[in-house]
């Protein structure tokens, strides 16, 4: 086992199966204890106590979508955001300058956003 | 890391075993703090009886109980996708716990992306609740699903902002730099930059853990729980009460970490180094559990327009402009 | 006192009712403070929509809408009816509007175009009574099965129970006596 | 490592990249298939990177950059295969011939 | 695994059974907007939110709520029948449970019509005691819709502060009927026994107290900025809807509306008493709450004068051994806590009632909810079913 | 040691990448496709950490995992695609498969031919700093950077253009 850089990775890599271990380890023990009497009505969708009408898997709302790419937006620029934040000290105004410009013009996304209505349902 | 020389293996050992006992001990305690502060907060007295003191054992017997629970897949569910999303949830959330600093050298890894690590992480649950949500073939899942999915991305955001803000002061994204960097709290100094971070980030946290006010994905009078509606049993505890609990406890530790000093005493005053910073670094936890247990009570839901009105219109504005204040703070002041 | 302040606003009301509705309708009187009146479910629309709009009357607030089976009440008897409640909340009087309608067939003209509560209210009579109303936008049960039969509202309904046993209700002497019906 | 590792497995996963845009018929499943692709480029930058050393950073950057306009392609990418669903109830690439005139 | 097949084709096939699709949605819905976005969701007869099994079909679009419809009868209990099957002693305790949170008011409709056909004198001191008894019942009415509505919008905390003072009324409403919830205690005449020992001091301490923490209360949740954001302008129901669908008591009230019948016609003896009719302007859900609260101070000012009027005597008229109405018929209306209940009589001289039309206020007042609900978001869905305060025994009966 | 410890994991990754990837595009349920893409993202995130990037590797995962799939799954559910081959492929997969191949087969004997011996040294102590590639970005590609936003505005406002027309 390495150690530094590959090490503190590898250490991540072996706590992701420590994870999915506990997660499935555990319902492995409640198999042990749990009772298990299947039955059709307990395998029903619930919806209130009514056969459902329609799928489960309908289509949702535009407007989420919108959302979602309105995250995407503002998640590319954090990307940016943390190497800058830790350099731009030494770079100075200069890197302040570009930064400003950057998150003016996603200012600028999120106004035109704001002016579509988008956020608004009704 | 330790003076003490044990193979990496072992050291490898300790880590898996303290981290396998934080997660669950985190969750149950915050579970019972939830209980016992609401009630006090309630004017009532929550659990008295299992354990015998003041109740103690009450989220421990919970578990227990779930344990016993039968565990039931709907028909009409995608198997699969349905028995894995609780993975997919419970996952990204301990691997949270690995990069937070309890004390100077007590520390899973530190990793030189530290905070960004963080968000990554934290950005994983989303899928895991899509999962969840879209494998239940149930409309109440469906609707809570896009709900979390959608309140999550957008609040995620703020918190990026906040961390963005910390890495800026700070000059680094390790944890322990970050720790090491505050002599006084960054929710403290630069005056009104670090508390409007810190509320950024409070703000955020508790919308990441769907918890009132910003309960809308699980609001029970409206689509039940949302997207563990069709889960039961342990896979239950751990989509959605454990997951929340282990959320809290690891926001509450994030929290502590970046805005309270983490392990550091509260005030640079030499007098203070005498108390571990393994106290210093649970107490400044157990005030943001706190923080996230008061709010609870205390507000009415909001609804989901409202909630992302709020995110998109006012966090994040604030957030951008925060990041830039903060960049002519530390050019020029 | 408050008895009596009721009956003379009741009996002003009367007054009204009459000069605002003339002929459409038949035996106007007071019954315990309530203006009671009859009439034909032909003029049905227009007598409901005179008692909401005329001046002085003001019947804004929709009561109820209902029947009376009145079959089997004593001699004078009579058939199926419709019954309707309003009140004035200016005026404050309740105005009961009884429309005879047949037994045979009943249908009635439906007000729910003048009154939207009506639309529950003519549903459930119309499931309860078999009464149909003619001109409701959606006439489906509101209570019982869609495929359950016969109308319980009815006197000629029995209800099952009873019908082989009756309730033991019978606690008083007199009761016993009488056999219980 | 021999870098020629790196450079066959971009290569199979642009392949199968390829082959998911040809024989897709959903349009959002081609849009995955692009994005296999796009993340071969990315190893390749990466790959090249690494075997530069200290000088080959610029290879990440641009990776962060090919992983922005990739967050851009899917926004507009999905949005018009939403539009073309609302207008045709289909996300089939055969019938959206529509761009063609 | 989901059928392949035209979405559209499924849902018409379901629309078949919805009822009373509005005309204007229906033309311009169909076109201009995506339709296979919407879906239908029931809300009920097994929901949190629904107080019972009540059941709303809702045709939703994301989060917006196109169409709603109340579906009914999952509790039906054909009182209206059966009460022709009993005698009017039997029917007092029957009708309790119609509104199984005020038990005490739905007995009281039925006990004046009696007296009025039977031309029955009440003795003062019964009038007094009926009041009493009507208006604390209103007031864990009214508690228990502070509670739920809280608890509908997310806030935990009004629960167990409306359940803590619920208590202390509870207690002397036990002590002095022996029922919790249905109460069985108004006869034709009278009342069935005069009330205990130390029923005046518990009652004058559990409303001292409601007095006292009225505003708590209104800090606890109209005070609160998400509260109103939740509730300010959601579920407009108009003055004329109102009149227009029968709604009457606290949510008529919110919507500008100042009809109570205790102060329009008074029975018993309201008109000594002096108290207001609480209305709000909007006929939002604020305002629907904001009556509700503030009639839970004016039903304690009434028990107040009432205690501190009330006089000695019998609490029974002069009345037969058996109660045989006499032929006639009668309409009475009282203002139960959700409004105005009113029973029609018709009596054909026999021990029983030839017919009893029994006028529920929760059944007119939901029948307005799909004109409510119309265009809302799901979650104002869920607000507006709260501040509707309904219960769905008096619905069905 | 160090060398093989990078083979295994290089082999275990470049397996699990390869069935996710061919999970992807042979899925018979949209969503599911989206799910295997996670796998294949982050197989990719984890041959980035094991080439010293785990700036990108963790950008990987905010992005592409976090945000880009998110709004995929989005995507699907608004277009609420049929489920089942027949549906979601053409009729040319072979011809696909064999310009697939062909393509693989060409490009990658163009690599190992092009790129024969040189080898990554992975036996570094340290990974690539974030900090080095900020300094990158800030210094040598501003102007991209700036671009990037201006690309990004353009996408937004596209897509709202595009989605909004109700």
């Amino acid at each position: 086992m390495p150690e530094g850089y590959f090490g503190q990775y590898a250490t991540i890599g072996i706590f992701v199966f420590v994870g999915v271990a506990l997660v499935f380890g555990t319902l492995q023990l409640a198999r042990l204890v749990r009772p298990n009497v299947p039955s059709y009505e307990k395998s029903t969708t619930y919806e209130s106590g009514i056969d459902p009408i329609g799928e489960g898997w309908s289509q949702s709302n535009v407007r989420y979508y919108i959302f979602a790419l309105l995250f995407v937006v503002f998640d590319v620029e954090a990307v940016f955001l943390f190497p800058w934040a830790i350099v731009f000290e030494r770079l100075g105004t200069q890197a302040l300058v570009e930064m400003v410009i950057f998150i003016g013009i996603l200012a600028i996304a999120l106004l035109y956003a704001i002016k579509k209505k988008v956020l608004e349902w009704l | 890391m330790f003076d003490i020389t044990l193979a990496t293996w072992q050291i490898l050992v300790i880590k898996i075993i303290v981290i396998l006992t934080v997660v669950p001990v985190g969750a149950l305690v915050g579970g019972y703090a939830e209980h016992k502060v609401m009630a006090h907060l309630q004017h009532r007295l929550g659990p008295m009886y299992p354990g015998g003191f003041h109740g103690w054992a009450t989220t421990l017997a919970d578990g227990i109980k779930f344990l016993y629970k039968e565990d039931i897949i709907p028909a009409a569910a995608d198997r699969k996708v349905f028995s894995l999303a609780p993975a997919a949830i419970m996952v990204p959330i301990i691997m949270t716990y690995l990069v937070i600093p309890i004390d100077r050298a007590l520390i899973v890894e530190d990793l030189d992306v530290g905070i960004f690590y963080l968000l990554a992480v934290g950005s994983l649950s989303t899928i895991g609740l899509l999962m969840a949500g879209w494998s239940s073939a149930n409309k109440y899942a469906l609707i809570g699903a896009l709900r979390s999915a959608a309140q999550l991305i957008a609040y995620e955001l703020p918190i990026v902002l906040a961390a963005v803000v910390v890495a800026m002061l700070a000059g680094s994204l390790s944890l322990i730099d970050i720790v090491e960097t505050q002599n006084w709290p960054f929710a403290i100094w630069p005056p009104g930059i670090g508390f409007i971070a810190f509320l950024l980030f409070t703000v955020g946290a508790v919308a990441e853990m769907t918890r009132v006010p910003f309960d809308m994905p699980v609001a029970e009078s409206e689509i039940i729980t949302g997207p563990f509606t069709e889960y039961s049993g342990m896979r239950y505890i751990f989509a959605h009460m454990f997951a929340e609990m282990g959320h809290m406890v690891a926001f509450g530790g994030i929290g502590a970490t970046l805005f309270l000093g983490g392990y550091q005493p509260i005030v640079p005053i030499p007098f203070l180094d005498f108390i571990p910073g393994v106290i210093w670094f649970s107490a400044k936890t157990m005030f943001m559990i706190f923080l996230f247990l008061w709010i609870r009570p205390t507000f009415p839901r909001v609804r989901e327009d409202q909630l992302q009105k709020f995110a998109w219109k006012f966090l994040i504005p604030v957030g951008l402009a925060l990041v830039l204040v903060t960049g002519a703070w530390v050019l020029y002041v | 006192m408050a008895q009596t302040q009721s009956a003379s606003r009741a009996d002003e009301a009367l007054e009204r009712v009459k000069s605002a509705l003339k002929e459409t309708i038949s035996e106007p009187k007071v019954n315990f403070g309530t203006v009671d009146l009859i009439c034909e479910p032909g003029d049905l629309v227009g007598v409901m929509t005179a008692l909401r709009d005329s001046e002085g009357i003001e019947c804004k607030f929709f009561g109820f809408l209902s029947a009376v089976d009145r079959s089997e009440l004593g001699e004078g008897g009579g058939g199926l009816e419709v019954l309707i409640v309003v009140y004035s909340p200016v005026h404050f009087f309740s105005v009961a509007v009884h429309v005879p309608v047949a037994a045979a067939a009943p249908a009635c003209p439906s007000v729910s175009g003048v009154y939207s509560g009506a639309l529950w209210h003519e549903r459930e009579t119309h499931e309860m009574f078999g009464i149909v109303f003619e001109g409701h936008p959606q006439l489906s049960n509101l209570y019982l099965p869609e495929d359950f039969e016969g109308h319980p509202g009815l006197r000629s309904f029995k209800l099952p129970g009873r019908a082989v046993k009756d309730w033991p209700g019978a606690k008083d002497p007199e009761e016993a006596a009488a056999g219980g019906r | 490592m021999p870098v020629s590792y790196f450079l066959v497995l971009s290569a199979l996963l642009f392949s199968i990249g390829v082959y998911g845009v040809l024989a897709r018929q959903n349009a959002v499943l081609v849009l995955l298939s692009i994005e296999l692709m796009l993340n071969a480029v990315n190893i390749n930058l990466v790959a090249f990177s690494a075997l530069l050393g200290q000088t080959g950073v610029p290879g990440q950057v641009f990776a962060l950059f090919v992983i922005a306009v990739a967050a851009a392609e899917v926004g507009i990418g999905l949005a018009i295969v939403i539009l073309i669903f609302r207008n045709r109830q289909s996300v089939d690439v055969e019938e959206m011939s529509l761009m063609k005139w | 695994m989901a059928k392949v097949g035209s979405p559209s084709e499924e849902r018409a096939g379901a629309r078949g059974r919805v009822p009373s699709r509005h005309p204007e949605e229906g033309a311009a819905g169909a076109e201009g907007r995506f339709k296979t976005e919407e879906m239908i969701l029931n809300v009920g007869p097994q929901h949190p939110a629904t107080h019972g099994v009540f059941r709303l079909l809702a045709t939703i679009d994301g989060e917006v709520l196109i169409d709603a419809d109340p579906v009914i009868g999952y509790m039906h209990r054909g009182y209206e029948k059966l009460v022709e099957q009993r005698d009017y002693r039997q029917i007092t305790n029957l009708v309790s449970r119609m509104d199984w949170l005020s038990g005490i008011n739905n007995e009281l409709p039925l006990a004046l019509a009696v007296e009025k056909l039977m031309e029955i004198e009440v003795p003062p001191r019964a009038q007094y005691l009926r009041v009493i008894l009507c208006e604390m019942n209103r007031i864990l009415n009214h508690l228990m819709f502070f509670a739920s509505f809280g608890a509908e919008l997310g806030a935990i905390t009004p629960t167990f502060y409306a359940f803590r003072e619920r208590e202390d009324i509870q207690r002397v409403m036990e002590a002095t009927t022996g029922g919790r919830m249905h109460f069985g205690f108004f006869r034709p005449g009278g009342i069935k026994e005069d009330v205990p020992e130390g029923f005046v001091e518990g009652a004058l301490a559990g409303v001292r107290q409601v007095i006292d923490r009225l505003p708590d209360y209104e800090n606890l949740l109209v005070g609160n900025e998400i509260f109103k954001q939740r509730t300010i302008d959601i579920g407009i129901l108009e003055e004329e809807a109102a009149y227009s669908y029968g709604v009457s008591g606290p949510i008529a009230r919110g919507s500008g509306i100042t009809m109570d019948v205790r102060k329009d016609e008074p029975y018993l003896v309201y008109d000594q008493f002096d108290f207001d009719v609480q209305s709000a302007p909007n006929g939002d859900c604020f305002d629907r709450f904001w009556v509700l609260i503030r009639e839970v101070g004016e039903s304690a000012r009434i028990v107040e004068q009432a205690i501190e009027g009330l006089p000695p005597g019998p609490i029974m008229g002069k009345v037969p051994r058996v109660i045989q109405a006499p032929e006639g018929e009668v309409y009475v209306r009282c203002e139960n806590p959700l409004g105005e209940l009113g029973m029609y009589l018709v009596s054909d001289g026999d021990r029983r009632p030839y017919r009893l039309k029994i006028r529920t206020p929760s059944y007119s007042n939901v029948s307005a909810l799909s004109y409510v609900l119309k265009n809302t978001y799901v979650s104002d869905m869920i607000a507006i079913l709260g501040s509707f305060f309904f219960v769905l025994g008096d619905i069905d009966r | 040691m160090a060398t093989i410890g990078h083979q295994i994991v290089f082999w275990i990754i470049a397996v699990v990448m390869t069935v996710a990837a061919v999970a992807v595009v042979t899925a018979r349920n949209v969503v599911h496709a989206a799910l295997y893409l996670v796998g294949a993202l982050m197989s990719a995130a984890a041959l980035y950490i094991l080439l010293l990037a785990q700036f990108v590797a963790w950008v990987q995962v905010l992005v592409y995992v976090g945000a880009i799939v998110v709004l995929m799954l989005f995507g699907l559910m608004l277009t609420n695609a049929p489920i089942g081959r027949a549906s979601l492929d053409n009729n040319q997969r072979f011809l696909a498969a064999v310009t697939a191949g062909v393509l693989f087969l060409v490009t990658s004997f163009i690599m190992v031919r092009a790129f024969e011996g040189q080898s990554i040294d992975l036996v570094r102590e340290q990974g690539t700093l974030t900090e080095s590639v900020g300094e990158v970005i800030f210094s040598a590609y501003v102007l991209p950077f700036e671009v990037v936003s201006v690309l990004l505005l353009a996408a937004l406002v596209g897509a709202i253009v595009i989605a909004k027309r109700d």
